[in-house]
């Protein structure tokens, strides 16, 4: 695979090494999104073999992380023949072999910022899915103003001395490493002053600990750090620049939750067909009440529009334009159709939605309220809506800054 | 004075405006929406506090709207619906709805001299509490889809059937049953005390944390005395029963979403960010704005139909499904905001405002959602 | 009536005087709003008689403008007992006997401003109808910055020297005088030096061009000003201050618009329910459409929710309570409710909905469409919105400026 | 090389995108929006320009997606679709939906050839216009409620009924016409030249400014070979004509959108109120904002629409309803805001915004709104 062959030719090749490899018990199990999958880690619990074997098998041809260069463990392939490969991934139901915040944002950003040590130690045990990484941005006080960074990094020899909280780190217990933004120069405006770092959550001093959501236990964690020792070498680009570093990462964010959101075509729709077969004890036909009817109807437009749209956006890129701010678009466009998708679901669910457990109610009922409970923070993570929208306003459309 | 065409008084009197103000006092104190947090969920917990119940009928809320022969003070339904209003706040858990809405109505309206005798002093001091049992799995809400059954036997009827997610339940001291009677094709009503022979009550866990439970009749055998109102009136008498459980569970949620409003107005001025309080930006203000106006027509909706329980009874089916899906609407509104503008703090268990957020959504399916109280209305208005 | 009887009393005398003297031919004719009657003026188009003769009746007793003193031709009754006038002739569908900007407007704004000789001119003429006044308030560039005049008034001896344009001027062609904003101080900041000033319409100079809206022709004017002269006497409260007076004469302005946009009570529904009726085909019954059914209903209640409030507020204001800033609440929901009747008569009307003269459509239905046209002016004019939603947000809920 | 379950390609290809260009361009110049205030409107006028209809002949427009055969280019819907796009851009009057969709679709899906090749190379030269006269008062495009009758006779049918609303049926040459067969049930499609006896043509004023006449048949005698498509499948054949409608019509629609928004858009940037442009308001830019996402969905919806009328034949009836849905909702929110941020110049009937909310609420209502597209939708679904 030194030189790709053309895409047809790739296409063929590649449908029948996973035909031939590819394990049968993973087979048509996955929707291939980027959050499905193995996040792989040192605090991963056990697995089937499996996913080891399947993870194995692409890492030995660099198709866990294909675009990435040969030399840091990818395929050194291209954008176009990375989407063949993730198509007869989706045509088949195999999951993605590694899947993580290490895959989906600092490898990227490693990639365009980080020095050639930092990608030599890092990027290989991400393609093998060997550490996990979560993400230190978000501060108590700082909600959606992200460079108003608290936690301080005092340089100490050949270290920084790293002092401070973070919240909302998805994960962080369950991960190995941390990519934190931190404050370098306290005397420097906003945005300056801060430094782009990376932590290994091993280190004395870091403790995660789990928050509960409205919806119950949920990934996210507050950090704290005491006194943590980092060695200066772990920062990415320049001391003191690191929000250029932070702001691309947020881009990788964005996109990556607008399309994990966007899940399999039509499934949406099917999910509230079903639910509403269940609960109105309609077994098929055209549902019994048009207004429920008409709803469902609507939002499975949405959701087609909104896949339809990604799909666009995705070809758009595929034809080597650039597709612009679209990743504002995309996440408020995801989130909200999905806000809205779960709200529908509880009217239809009526006071079957309304169980926290089982008793007296249907495991099924419970988890899809559970659900979207928790669909509440899909407008507020990763950039609120409201921020997105001041992106739009601002970057897209050209509209002047207030007074 | 008043012509039957002008429109219903919506204001508080002197005492009324004193009543609210004492109650709203009272209960944020004594009753923090933050107790949610606390109240214990296990099962054979009560998920609510028996002592400040007590209380209230010290203070006479509990049988405000109960006559004075029956040991209350024989005030009116807007009266109480004053003190709803205040339970709202802070989304109490107590048994007002089943006890003071469904069950003791389903008396005022339609219960014999000595069930009112036997029942309604222990609800005024606060000994006793009632449930409702009508909907069924299935059923949402349409009462032709009621199977429960009430068999006629010589000396009373034997009930049968399982009815989930009635309110309070798990502590009532007596369940009011809808049950269809066979032979024939009629729902009654039916009181049965809490220790009835082949009466099985099962605690559910509601996400919302109003309590609930699911109540089996397996062969339970009930004397004539049993039967609320005459068997050829018990359907009417549910639906109107309903209607005031609509009205007054509306003046919670007015209650409800008037301080989640209040809590994110406060917020908004509280919390800086990029240097600025959050609500001098005019995108938050002017969806602030919007609340607020359908927190007053909301208002307008509940005063008005809680009036016209005590004024204007032919009105009340239609103004029931007004409240009710205005405060539906207007309570998810404001605390979906609230929560947005409230930012990630909001989503976490810790704070507060993700109670009105869950409440909103319980509140809003009870006894018919929005598209259901719009049906209800356009037949009230004859279309 | 010099001390006016308790108010039941009252109801019963002017209840007798109304049997014995209303006009037969025009009981049961008006919803008796601030705006259903007659306009007046020098201009106004021949009229029926028992019009004149009912404006007569009133006029004699002062009922023409109850509230104001008996001096300047009103009755000298207080709020409660206009009230219970109002309320009477709308139980017997008869209209006020005067009404227009004269009345709503510049009179209230007169008996709070106006020196007596401006006093002595102007109100008994509003009060017998004989002139009808107008608004010269916006200007081409102002919009919703209403302080933002430019229209100037250069002082010349014992006259102002006017020039400028105002649009937005209703009526201005059937009017006789009109009240307008000019700015006397060019150097002074924007809501200081402005002026309130009266002018007589027939000064050589006024030139009122009727505005041709998206809905066909208008009330709507521009009036250009030139060199019209006008005597320093017509100034209304100081020279330079009458932004205090164009202040309050907005308030009365907000409320007579959302006063008179309600209508009578479930008027809107009847007339969309008879709307589906006639398209829909179904003379009786539940309408055959849950879909159209659905919405006439959640229109229906927003219209009684809305006249709830009214009442509630008006009842407020009764019971002597100062009801706040109630004026923006009910213009926001008054206008954008009468929005979305319209846009579902639209929805209910199809394709009938789409004609511009009666060729191949209903003349009702081309009415309804012209109807809908207009009401997308009322969330702009008047104040937009926008504006009251700034008003609603900064002085009812005290949010802070931004920075 | 992508399968049947890969998304249809959306994007414009360099002939394409040069196409959409040189139109927009075009058509921006030689028919700017204003002049829809200057056709004339009175009976007798044809209501749109005849040498700007003869000049689009000329570039080829016409004829995008008619054979080479009957003197078209013979390229795909998708390639037309680019100039409807370009025509809604300026709400062109000119008889794009009702010749080049309705009419020639109806010839092209189910003409005989002796009717294709009496009608086609006109309308690509631009000679010739068509109509469809279908929909009827009352009937709400329901095809079950047609009355309009075609009755069997000896060597032809006579048609009988009133069609409202058939647009651009004042100028079109021949007249697609749907009855009711009798005797039998099948509703047919026949068409009928403009001079047939029996034949006339009322025209209507309409506010959206398209151009549109009732029809009434008075006994008007057509001859076997008028028939379109074998009289089994007219009905499916009706169907998939007005699909294809829908499509056509959403690209304008798009067009449409985009430049109102367009338009608004510069008036935030140059409009100054309180000393500064108005689109520096937080409020007006998260309207905007949101705007711009439902214009990139509607986009989306209409490019996979177009493109499966070439491509998924299969798949056209459930994107067509999804085009024409969001296409409606989109147009008619972006034009009610580009009224409400002009403000007052906007509700003139000297400023051009006006006409862009005109023909969203007409093309919403056109060939089924929102509510009927989301019916269509989900009979295709299976719910």
């Amino acid at each position: 695979m030194s030189e790709a062959p053309p895409l047809t030719e790739f296409r063929d090749e590649i449908r029948a090494w996973l035909e031939a490899n590819a394990p049968a018990s993973l087979r048509g199990t996955s929707p291939c999104g980027p959050f499905d999958g193995y996040w792989g880690g040192k605090k991963h619990p056990p697995v089937d073999p499996d996913v080891l074997r399947w993870r194995d098998l692409c890492l030995e041809r660099g198709l866990t992380a294909p675009t990435w260069p040969k030399a840091y463990g990818g395929a050194g392939l291209d954008r176009d023949h990375a989407v063949v490969f993730y198509e007869e991934l989706r045509a088949m139901g195999l999951p993605r072999p590694v899947v993580g915040f290490g895959f989906a944002m600092i490898g990227p950003t490693l990639l365009e910022f980080g020095n050639e040590a930092q990608k030599r130690e890092h990027l290989p045990r991400i393609c093998a899915g060997e550490i996990r990484w979560c993400q230190g941005y978000s501060e108590p006080n700082a909600g959606s103003d992200l460079a108003n960074v608290q936690m301080r990094a005092v340089r100490d020899g050949d270290h920084f001395v790293v002092d401070g909280q973070k919240v909302w780190t998805s994960h962080a217990d369950k991960s190995d490493w941390i990519f934190c933004l931190v404050r370098t120069d306290p005397t420097a405006k906003k945005q300056r002053g801060i430094s782009f770092l990376l932590v290994d959550m091993d280190t004395p001093g870091v403790t995660p600990r789990e928050i509960e959501l409205i919806s119950g236990s949920s990934p996210f964690c507050e950090t704290f750090f005491e006194g943590v020792r980092v060695p200066l070498g772990n920062v990415v680009g320049e001391v003191n620049s690191g929000w250029t570093v932070a702001k691309a990462l947020l881009g990788h964010e964005r996109s990556m939750i607008g399309q994990s959101i966007g899940r399999a075509p039509g499934s949406g729709q099917r999910e509230l067909v079903a639910k509403a077969r269940h609960h109105l004890g309609a077994a098929e036909g055209p549902l019994p009440d048009p207004l429920l009817r008409d709803a469902i109807a609507h939002n499975g437009m949405d959701e087609e529009a909104f896949q339809l749209t990604l799909a666009r956006l995705a070809q758009t890129r595929e034809a080597g334009a650039s597709p612009g701010s679209e990743s504002s678009i995309l996440k408020i466009a995801a989130t909200e159709m999905k806000q809205r998708r779960y709200t529908l679901g509880m009217r239809i669910a009526g006071e079957e939605g309304l169980g926290w457990t089982d008793d007296g109610f249907d495991a099924q009922d419970v988890d899809f309220t559970r659900g979207w409970l928790r669909s509440r923070a899909n407008t507020i993570e990763g950039g609120s809506s409201e921020i997105q929208l001041n992106i739009i306003a601002k970057r897209v459309l050209g509209l002047p800054d207030g007074k | 004075m008043a012509s039957e065409d002008s429109p219903l008084w919506m204001l508080l009197d002197e005492g009324q405006q004193m009543l609210a103000s004492t109650a709203a006092q009272f209960l944020s104190k004594s009753a923090p929406v933050g107790r949610l947090r606390e109240l214990p969920r296990a099962p054979g917990a009560d998920g609510f506090s028996r002592a400040l119940w007590a209380e209230m009928a010290e203070l006479g809320w509990l049988g405000l709207q109960i006559p004075e022969a029956h040991g209350g003070l024989g005030l009116g339904f807007f009266d109480l619906a004053i003190v709803l209003e205040a339970s709202g706040q802070t989304l109490m858990p107590e048994p007002f709805v089943s006890t003071l809405l469904l069950g003791a109505q389903a008396l005022l309206l339609g219960g014999t001299d000595a069930q009112r005798a036997r029942y309604l002093p222990g609800v005024a001091d606060g000994s006793r509490l009632l449930a409702l049992a009508y909907d069924e799995r299935g059923m949402r809400g349409d009462l032709s889809r009621l199977r429960a059954s009430a068999t006629r036997e010589a000396d009373g009827f034997t009930l049968r059937g399982v009815k989930p997610h009635a309110l309070d339940a798990h502590v009532a001291d007596a369940i009011v049953v809808a049950a269809r009677v066979e032979p024939g094709d009629a729902i009654g009503l039916f009181i049965v005390p809490r220790d009835a022979a082949g009466l099985a009550i099962e605690r559910e866990q509601r996400m919302d944390l109003l309590n609930a439970a699911t109540v089996r009749l397996d062969a339970v055998r009930v004397g004539e005395d049993a039967v609320v109102g005459p068997l050829e009136t018990s359907e009417a008498l549910l639906s109107a029963v309903l209607d005031r459980a609509r009205i007054g569970l509306s003046a919670q949620m007015l209650g409800a979403m008037e301080r989640a409003f209040e809590m994110t107005v406060a917020y908004l001025k509280e919390r800086v960010q990029f240097g600025v309080p959050i609500g001098s930006f005019q995108a938050l203000q002017h969806r602030a704005a919007r609340l607020f106006i359908e927190i007053a027509l909301a208002r307008s909706s509940v005063l008005a139909a809680a009036r016209a329980v005590d004024d204007r009874p032919a009105e009340v089916p239609r103004l029931a499904a007004l409240a009710k899906a205005k405060c539906g609407e207007a309570f998810w509104q404001v605390a979906a905001e609230a929560i947005q503008m409230h930012g990630g703090i909001g989503m976490t268990a810790e704070h507060d405002i993700g109670f009105y957020f869950k409440r909103a959504q319980a509140a809003e399916v009870m006894f018919g959602d929005g598209a259901t109280q719009r049906r209800r209305w356009a037949e009230a208005c004859g279309y």
